[in-house]
């Protein structure tokens, strides 16, 4: 598909670990580089496969050498990994909900427990910070008398109506300011998995079968495109729900193969668990 | 780190054997960090000696700043202010000092100082916490400013949270051309009571 | 009082005959009235000597209060944080010191609060749909507290959207006592793409 030949020039290579991809083959630094010039569709490359490649590559090395190709891979796949997340994230733009249904679930389910786990190791080391200089206080200057005379005349233009309306400005904001501002205008809102899952198990009993865009038909957005598709794969994994897809990017047909009862259930819970805090802090 | 141990330095009773430097440096430590003066009697409360002890190792520090025990003379020095103490910079210093304030300082208060002392005009005694909950801003550098300028004072303490209070001055009235605050213009009566607002003074993390 | 002269230690185009001492002083002084870390280039500005001059007598007082320079060490520390230099108590007075200071300063950062925290500093400006986005559950309640505590601050508005941006500030850098963010360790491996977070790094610190 791609010329490999004719770019490996412009791309640093700096790892030696080569990627087998369908139509990409050749260094996996190169891949990124593709990736970042628009010359490859970030969303064709399925990051669970190359990692599995990878570390069956990475046990053949001695141990020096294994740690630098390690660090190297992790930092290309992480870059990899921010590329996909722009285009899954709310608000990013992706062409269309076919997009989304065509990444490989693993990807995203891994990319995004990376990110949460990049900012949650960050996130300790702040605290750890915090900690380490917690029984240190600033100098507070307090007022110094002989400060005043230091200070230019000032100037006082403002009178006592002005001021009644600075107050009644300041106090009425935070009154329109509730503590749970309406999160709609900010173009995302919170999706709990397990609710999705309970209500797709819901329509899949009750239907048999469905296809994934019966599934989503109702979804307010993108982001409950994603989480339905992702709560799917957690049933899958339980083979608690079939798929079935004729040709790449066709249409996806979701069949019900649990009972008529709880079979959802353990899949519901272990994503309730894996996913974290569905939607308090 | 030095431990020079001096006993006929130490408390008698003490059965701690912590020595007089480190006396020294824990009162230097709060002294060096609070916003107001503090008593002998809270120092000796917070270093767990006898007040008259504390008020000796407050000499040796006031004598220490000021050069007396052989050191060189800081550029700060320990004062007694309205019976409490506090490290102030040293008045022939007030040059650089005021070289320095002066780089940063205008003649017209801003409109986040303005805003400020609008909201404490209103709903004094306030503490900045309740004041910062309103505006949505930490306020601890206006309510300095606005206290160098004279336009608000201190007016003891929060008896729950010990948070101090602060309130407006004559001078305030004064510049607005009022004989007291009760010539205020009335606010608008829609808005949040104050009793609406204590709930937010103190945010929880 | 002493007026310990040594020309060795005079800038050469000083044209005042101001002993080394007295510069000391004169910073110390300063350091006393700020109400956040000074640079050593304001600094320089407020006592008259050049920057360079300026670095080595921050150093020679940071080493005096450390007891480095034969003295006793003191109660307090100067320390470089946040790109500039600010007396704080030293960490074994805590216990004595923190009777004297008041909620902010002592209350612990929450897991919620340092998580937001974390990822504002990486992604900044963002606005708190993104942040949201990231943890997983609503943050406009931490945003806005973190805010009133000053260890967040707005940045304008997103041009698309309309939402609120928001950065980290100095203050955040204080408590964590760090002189910048890139002194998190192991900032760059966590994170994809660093090149880009970096134009976004420091965003008016």
């Amino acid at each position: 598909m791609l010329p490999v030949g004719m770019l490996s020039a412009e791309a640093e290579t700096t790892s030696g670990f080569q990627v087998r991809l369908d139509g990409f083959d050749g260094p996996f630094d190169l891949l990124l580089g593709l990736i970042a010039q628009r010359r490859m569709d970030i969303t064709a490359v399925a990051l669970a496969e190359v990692t599995d490649e990878f570390l069956t590559y990475v046990r053949t090395l001695e141990p020096e050498k294994a740690l630098d190709e390690s660090s190297n891979f992790v930092f290309v796949a992480a870059t990899l990994l921010d590329m996909k997340l722009v285009q899954l994230l709310p608000g990013s733009e992706v062409e269309s909900d076919e997009d989304i249904a065509v990444l490989e679930a693993r990807d995203l389910l891994f990319a995004r427990l990376l990110q949460y786990k990049a900012f949650k190791q960050i996130a300790e080391q702040m605290a750890a910070a915090a900690a380490e200089n917690a029984g240190r206080f600033p100098r507070r200057p307090g007022t110094h008398p002989e400060m005043a005379h230091l200070l230019p005349e000032l100037q006082w233009r403002t009178t006592a109506e002005q001021l009644k309306e600075l107050a009644e400005r300041a106090l009425l904001r935070q009154q329109l300011e509730p503590d749970h501002v309406v999160m709609e205008h900010l173009h995302t809102q919170q999706v709990n998995i397990q609710e999705e899952m309970a209500s797709m198990a819901e329509q899949l009993r009750s239907a048999g079968a469905c296809t994934f865009g019966e599934l989503v038909t109702a979804a307010p957005s993108r982001l409950v495109v994603v989480v339905r598709f992702l709560g799917l794969l957690e049933l899958f994994r339980d083979r608690t729900v079939e798929f079935d897809q004729q040709a790449p990017l066709g249409e996806l047909t979701v069949t019900w193969s649990g009972g008529a009862h709880d079979d959802a259930a353990h899949a519901i819970a272990r994503a309730g668990a894996e996913w974290g805090g569905s939607g308090h802090d | 780190m030095t431990e020079a141990q001096n006993p006929a330095l130490e408390e008698a009773d003490s059965h701690q054997l912590v020595s007089h430097e480190q006396h020294l440096a824990a009162v230097e430590a709060v002294l060096m960090v609070t916003e107001e003066p503090v008593t002998a009697k809270q120092l000796a409360a917070a270093v767990d000696v006898s007040e008259h002890r504390m008020v000796a190792l407050l000499d040796q520090l006031r004598a220490e700043a000021d050069g007396a025990a052989g050191g060189r003379q800081r550029g700060y020095e320990l004062r007694e202010v309205a019976g409490g103490w506090r490290y102030y910079s040293r008045a022939r210093y007030a040059e650089q000092v005021s070289a320095f304030v002066l780089g940063d300082q205008t003649a017209r208060l801003s409109a986040a100082a303005l805003e400020t002392l609008a909201v404490i005009a209103y709903r004094q005694p306030v503490a900045r916490s309740a004041v910062a909950a309103i505006r949505g801003v930490n306020v601890d550098g206006v309510v300095r400013t606005l206290v160098q300028r004279g336009l608000l004072d201190t007016a003891g303490h929060d008896p729950v949270t010990g948070a101090t209070l602060y309130v407006t001055t004559a001078q305030l009235l004064e510049r607005l051309g009022l004989d007291s605050l009760a010539d205020l213009p009335q606010l608008s009566p829609h808005l949040p009571g104050v009793e609406d607002l204590q709930e937010h003074e103190h945010p929880g993390m």
